[in-house]
């Protein structure tokens, strides 16, 4: 085996590790001395901005994190909040953007798997997934290539490993066509006593590795740093990690098989910086070292260095801490589900990470430094000069809508408002039987066997909101996200995030980002809603070129009886549809305006958190006493859409409407199209009007008689009490059409 | 009844199977891990959905071989109730219990919907609590479930009556494009010559509640938990 | 020594994945490419010096696994 | 022409098929078959006279389609 020569750390081989002068300056002060190679690729991968957090932290403390429900904060592998019964729900999100780009079907893939280890590391079952997705035009090769990859990726992850896919989100906008986003979340359940944790205690306890045998995976590291091992492994190093979902679905039943007997002290997977990351940080956590010996470590391939070791990110495996003497049991179970398994070293109570191989030392770095003592940086923050550009908008030099029908149509098909099943289909959003709400609901609905409950998700996010004004774009979005839960029935409990933003070294960049996180705690602490864990990717930039700001957002709530869910489609002829909310003149930012005028501008829609908390309690109240037969928000595309998809979206019956619609003081297009904030669409039988009157004068939320479902059109008038003009009136066929099979129209063309 | 469900490594719908017929039934279950010995004393064999082995190579190739199989064959070989849903069909087919292999979907996606099924045999085991041309809304999800023969063999299970289910249009014509993946005569389901076996690609436990919204799944497991009581009933008679 | 197996569907079997290469072939202009049809492969090491002990082997592991012959057929090389 | 083109991971790259079939072939009593690799192979027509530019038309529609050049190596024959 080839030991890397003594070799001088270069201001090179610093450069090409991602490390500045000071923080190299920073690394000799912890160790005293120069660090050898491995000890300087440990360092650069734990004090990635990744892994560290380094721009991000000091922000991201402001975020509300606590709560009556949380059992578990940020900090861990995932959060997790209780849901009564003994039970707790545990969940995250995470990105996997950079390697979606490069391989779209093995990217998505093991960021499904990377997140679904996340949550059964804890203790949990892992029973949805809900992915998040972003992508530049359909009308380039590229782009169809990358979401055909990334969702053949999505689901050949998740559906080899019987967790259902159900829900979701896909947005479409040309900035993402050289980043594209891929977020996916996922949710656990676990007993509220039964958590665990990626904590290295007790000293003595046996260190064990198991899962798939390490390979040059996804190697940090600098290309140049390598020449200094092997001509040749630069070759051999592959960039790209590839999946094994079989695998990873035999250490989901391996690990909680050990959990259930009780042999365990720690675990956590290794993901980012793998046996590095792992190691420091469950040493950390518990204030005690660790030592590894690589001997031991399953290799893929002969001639691996323990840099290669160390930093490998191969996928499927995962470091636990057992209760020492329980070793044999340990391996017994992981032999039955055919897992490679060894022990790789002990716990210590020195603090100190020390790797050996071959009986030598070949790194020797204090846990805690090396975990939690990376830079930190308040990076500073400007608006872009061209921030003001954005949001002046000229509304007197946009004509109003001529043809309704036609815009109507044109944003049904358009792809971020079109129906999402093409994608979804591709999805088992029906495996572990618990699907109440299957996708093409406001939220996706999950029972919750052996007890009454039901559990509903969302995720949201409107990124050009987020670029016109990133405060406000957040707390857009932390509304959206508790109002499609609110939709389906269920009252908000928590949160999680993946906040995708460009270069945090650019002023402009980093007002985005703080602004965002500033709205987000507005909005979180106006509901009261906990982020419990989360997860930051910069660098979404291309060529100078950086994406929408777009923290995305899953949001869980929580539905005590599960027979009383909500879906968003009309269900009889003859009901009465009521609208909740006023209409303003919304039209920045709006689907309407990208689509039938080219416009990204203006101002996003204006939010009322009050406004917003006491419509969201209404119709929570007429979802649990049983007063309304569907509900659905207004989003993306305004009134006119969110009609059309509740006479659509029925996977069996469609239904018209016949609508009238007071136009006031607002222009046509706003009425129809514009996108204001805090409207629902009820519709309920006959006999129940009055009460939902009633409902909503009491809290004070403006509501109105606006039609009835029946016919085989929508049709919709708008006007005053004196004169009406049929504005809208197109077949359900027609629309149907249009929006139903656009997506699978633009995809299935080569 | 005494139900056993195989559990391969990489089954996924194995619990599934065990809440509908433990929790929705009220049978027992006993869960088979597939390097163990079939136990005795089951009225019913499933192997659930899910990817065996991860699916590689082929749907069902490399299950087929594990060690519980030979039980299985035996089993059913003494006329004992065996179905296969999804990929438990799938591994019927590379173990021989049933004719004829699956191909990759006609539109190469892995296809997760509610499609319609009708019953073409109604005096199967697995059929018995449906009427015969009766149509069944039941899920499917799957990337491999379009179903080949060759000629003879087809024309065998048509003369026999051994294709149980066909995809059809919601109001029961077996249309071309009723098929979800393309499989060769609109096939969804197909039972052995003995009757005893039956492979069908749609997942009828996935809805077999009422809070699922849709119950049509339960048919199949009410019609197996008939069979077998009326074979037990012989037996009683015939050991009085 | 090293087999390497080939692994096609039957002629008269539709193959699916062929047909879609062929169809994007054509919209990349690739208008001359005709009759597509897609396969397996597979490279495996056999510690058996034999040649005809291990071209028995690499037959039986065809028949038995690596190959379904009701819709595919094989061939191997060693080498 | 008729060209046979083969598709293999690239070194190194996980190939998770090839492992769950050498498991398989142990299982089966194949003890002495080891480092399966699992790849593509098709084979197409091309209406083409030329040999060069039929070569140059596989190299193409193998990089932009038959091969996916960040994880997979491919080869080809003209017969
Ligand atoms: N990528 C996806 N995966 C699964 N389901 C999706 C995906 N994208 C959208 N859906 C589903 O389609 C429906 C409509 O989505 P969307 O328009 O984003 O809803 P909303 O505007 O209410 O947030 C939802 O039920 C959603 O879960
Ligand atoms: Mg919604």
């Amino acid at each position: 085996m080839k030991q890397p020569a003594p070799l001088v750390i270069t201001k090179d081989l610093i450069a090409q590790h991602n490390l500045t002068d000071d923080e190299y300056k920073k690394i000799v002060e912890i160790l005293g001395r120069e660090p050898n190679l491995t000890e300087l690729g440990m360092f650069s991968v734990m004090w990635s901005e990744h892994c560290s957090y380094k721009s991000s932290r000091v922000h991201l403390r402001k975020l509300p994190t606590t709560g009556p429900r949380v059992v578990q904060g940020p900090g861990e592998n995932a959060g997790a909040v209780e849901i009564g019964d003994g039970l707790c729900v545990v969940f995250k999100m995470e990105s996997h953007n950079h390697p979606s780009f490069i391989e779209p079907y093995q990217g998505a893939a093991t960021g499904v798997g990377g997140i679904l280890r996340d949550v059964f590391t804890m203790g949990a079952r892992p029973i949805a997934l809900l992915d998040s997705l972003r992508f530049g035009g359909l009308d380039t090769a590229k782009n169809r290539h990358l979401m055909r990859g990334v969702v053949a990726g999505i689901g050949g992850y998740g559906n080899c490993m019987g967790v259902p896919t159900v829900g979701g989100e896909v947005r479409f906008d040309d900035i993402y066509s050289l980043n594209p986003l891929v977020n996916v979340f996922c949710l656990g359940i676990a007993h509220k006593d039964k958590i665990f944790r990626g904590t290295a205690a007790g000293v003595g306890n046996p260190v064990i590795y198991f899962g798939s045998k390490t390979g040059r995976d996804g190697i940090h590291g600098a290309t140049m740093a390598s020449d200094s091992f092997d001509d040749q492994s630069e070759q051999k190093r592959p960039t790209v990690q590839v999946g094994d979902p079989f695998q990873e679905k035999l250490l989901l039943e391996a690990c909680l098989e050990l959990m259930a007997n009780d042999l365990l002290v720690g675990i956590q997977d290794m993901g980012a910086a793998g046996l590095t990351s792992s190691s420091c940080e469950m040493a950390s956590r518990a204030g005690n070292g660790i030592e590894l010996d690589l001997t031991h470590v399953p290799r893929r391939e002969p001639g691996m260095t323990p840099y290669e070791l160390m930093l490998s990110e191969s996928q499927e495996r995962m470091l636990m801490v057992a209760k020492a003497g329980k070793e044999n049991d340990c391996i017994r179970i992981c032999r039955k589900w055919d897992l490679d398994v060894a022990v790789v070293g002990t716990v210590t109570g020195d603090g100190i990470l020390r790797v050996k191989d071959q009986g030598n030392i070949v790194a020797e770095i204090p846990a805690k430094s090396l975990a939690d003592d990376g830079p930190r940086y308040e990076r500073p923050y400007q608006p872009p000069a061209y921030q003001d550009m954005l949001t002046n908008l000229n509304y007197d030099a946009i004509p109003d809508v001529k043809d309704a029908n036609e815009a109507l149509l044109s944003l049904l098909e358009s792809p971020t408002i079109a129906s999402k099943r093409w994608v979804y289909e591709q999805y088992d959003h029906m495996v572990r039987t618990n699907s109440i709400i299957r996708p093409g609901s406001d939220a996706a609905v999950v029972r919750i066997k052996g007890t009454n409950k039901a559990v509903a998700m969302t995720v949201d996010c409107n990124g050009r909101y987020c670029l016109l004004h990133p405060y406000e774009g957040a707390r857009l979005a932390v509304a959206e996200a508790a109002r499609n839960l609110v939709c389906s029935g269920a009252e908000p409990i928590g949160l999680t995030d993946c906040l995708n933003f460009g270069n945090p070294e650019r002023p402009d960049i980093m007002w985005q980002f703080v602004l965002a996180i500033e709205g987000m705690k507005d909005a979180c602490e106006a509901f009261q809603i906990p982020i419990v864990s989360g997860n930051v990717s910069f660098y979404n930039e291309t060529n100078g070129l950086s994406i929408y700001p777009t923290p995305m957002l899953g949001m869980v709530g929580l539905i005590e009886e599960a027979d009383r869910t909500m879906t968003q489609w009309f269900k009889q002829e003859g009901d009465d549809i009521i609208l909740l909310g006023s209409s303003r003149e919304d039209l920045g930012g709006s689907e309407y305006l990208k689509v039938i005028h080219s416009r990204e501008q203006g101002s996003p829609p204006y939010l009322s958190l009050e406004a917003e908390k006491v419509m969201q309690e209404c119709v929570l109240n007429l979802i649990r006493s049983g007063s309304v037969q569907s509900v659905h928000d207004c989003s993306d595309g305004g009134l006119a859409v969110a009609l059309a998809e509740c006479c659509l979206s029925a996977q069996d019956r469609k239904l018209g409407a016949v609508v009238k619609l007071a136009l006031g003081r607002l222009r046509r297009d706003a009425v129809l199209f514009g996108e204001s904030q805090s409207r629902v669409l009820l519709s309920a039988k006959r006999e129940n009007r009055q009460v939902v009157l009633d409902q909503a004068r009491r809290l004070g939320v403006p509501a109105e008689v606006i039609g009835a479902v029946g016919g085989n059109q929508l049709v919709i008038y708008l006007g005053d009490e004196h004169s009406t003009t049929k504005t809208v009136d197109v077949p359900l066929s027609t629309l149907h059409d249009r929006w139903a099979d656009s997506l699978e129209r633009m995809l299935v063309q080569e | 009844m005494k139900i056993g469900v195989l559990v391969f490594p990489g089954s996924n719908c194995d619990h599934d199977c065990r809440h509908v017929f433990q929790n929705v039934l009220g049978q027992p279950v006993e869960m088979v891990w597939h390097k163990d010995a079939l136990p005795a004393g089951l009225d019913a064999v499933v192997i659930p959905g899910g990817f065996s082995y991860g699916d590689y190579l082929r749907t069902g190739a490399i299950a087929r071989f594990s060690p519980v199989m030979g039980g299985v064959k035996e089993f059913a070989q003494r006329g004992g109730l065996v179905i296969g849903i999804c990929n438990g069909f799938q591994i019927l087919l590379e173990a021989g219990l049933l004719p004829g292999a699956m191909l990759r979907n006609r539109s190469l996606h892995f296809i997760c919907k509610d499609v319609y099924v009708r019953v073409e045999n109604a005096a199967t085991p697995f059929t018995s609590a449906c009427t015969p041309g009766q149509v069944l809304k039941i899920p499917i999800a799957h990337a491999e479930g379009n179903y080949y023969t060759d000629p003879v063999t087809l024309a065998g299970l048509q003369a026999n009556a051994q294709v149980v289910f066909r995809y059809c249009t919601p109001d029961g014509k077996a249309t071309a494009d009723a098929s979800p993946n393309g499989s060769l005569d609109n096939i969804a389901g197909i039972r052995n010559a003995e009757g005893n076996v039956l492979g069908m690609m749609p997942h009828p436990e996935r809805c077999a509640e009422e809070m699922l919204g849709n119950e049509d799944g339960r048919l199949i497991f009410a019609s197996m938990l008939e069979a077998v009581q009326q074979i037990k009933s012989k037996l009683s008679i015939v050991g009085s | 020594m090293k087999a390497k197996v080939h692994v096609t569907l039957k002629q008269g079997i539709l193959d699916p994945q062929g047909k879609a290469i062929e169809h994007a072939l054509d919209s990349l202009g690739f208008k001359n490419a005709a009759n597509v049809r897609v396969g397996k492969y597979m490279e495996l090491d056999i510690d058996e010096k034999d040649r005809a002990k291990a071209e028995a082997e690499v037959k039986k592991m065809c028949e038995k696994l690596l190959a379904n012959t009701i819709i595919e057929e094989y061939r191997y090389e060693l080498t």
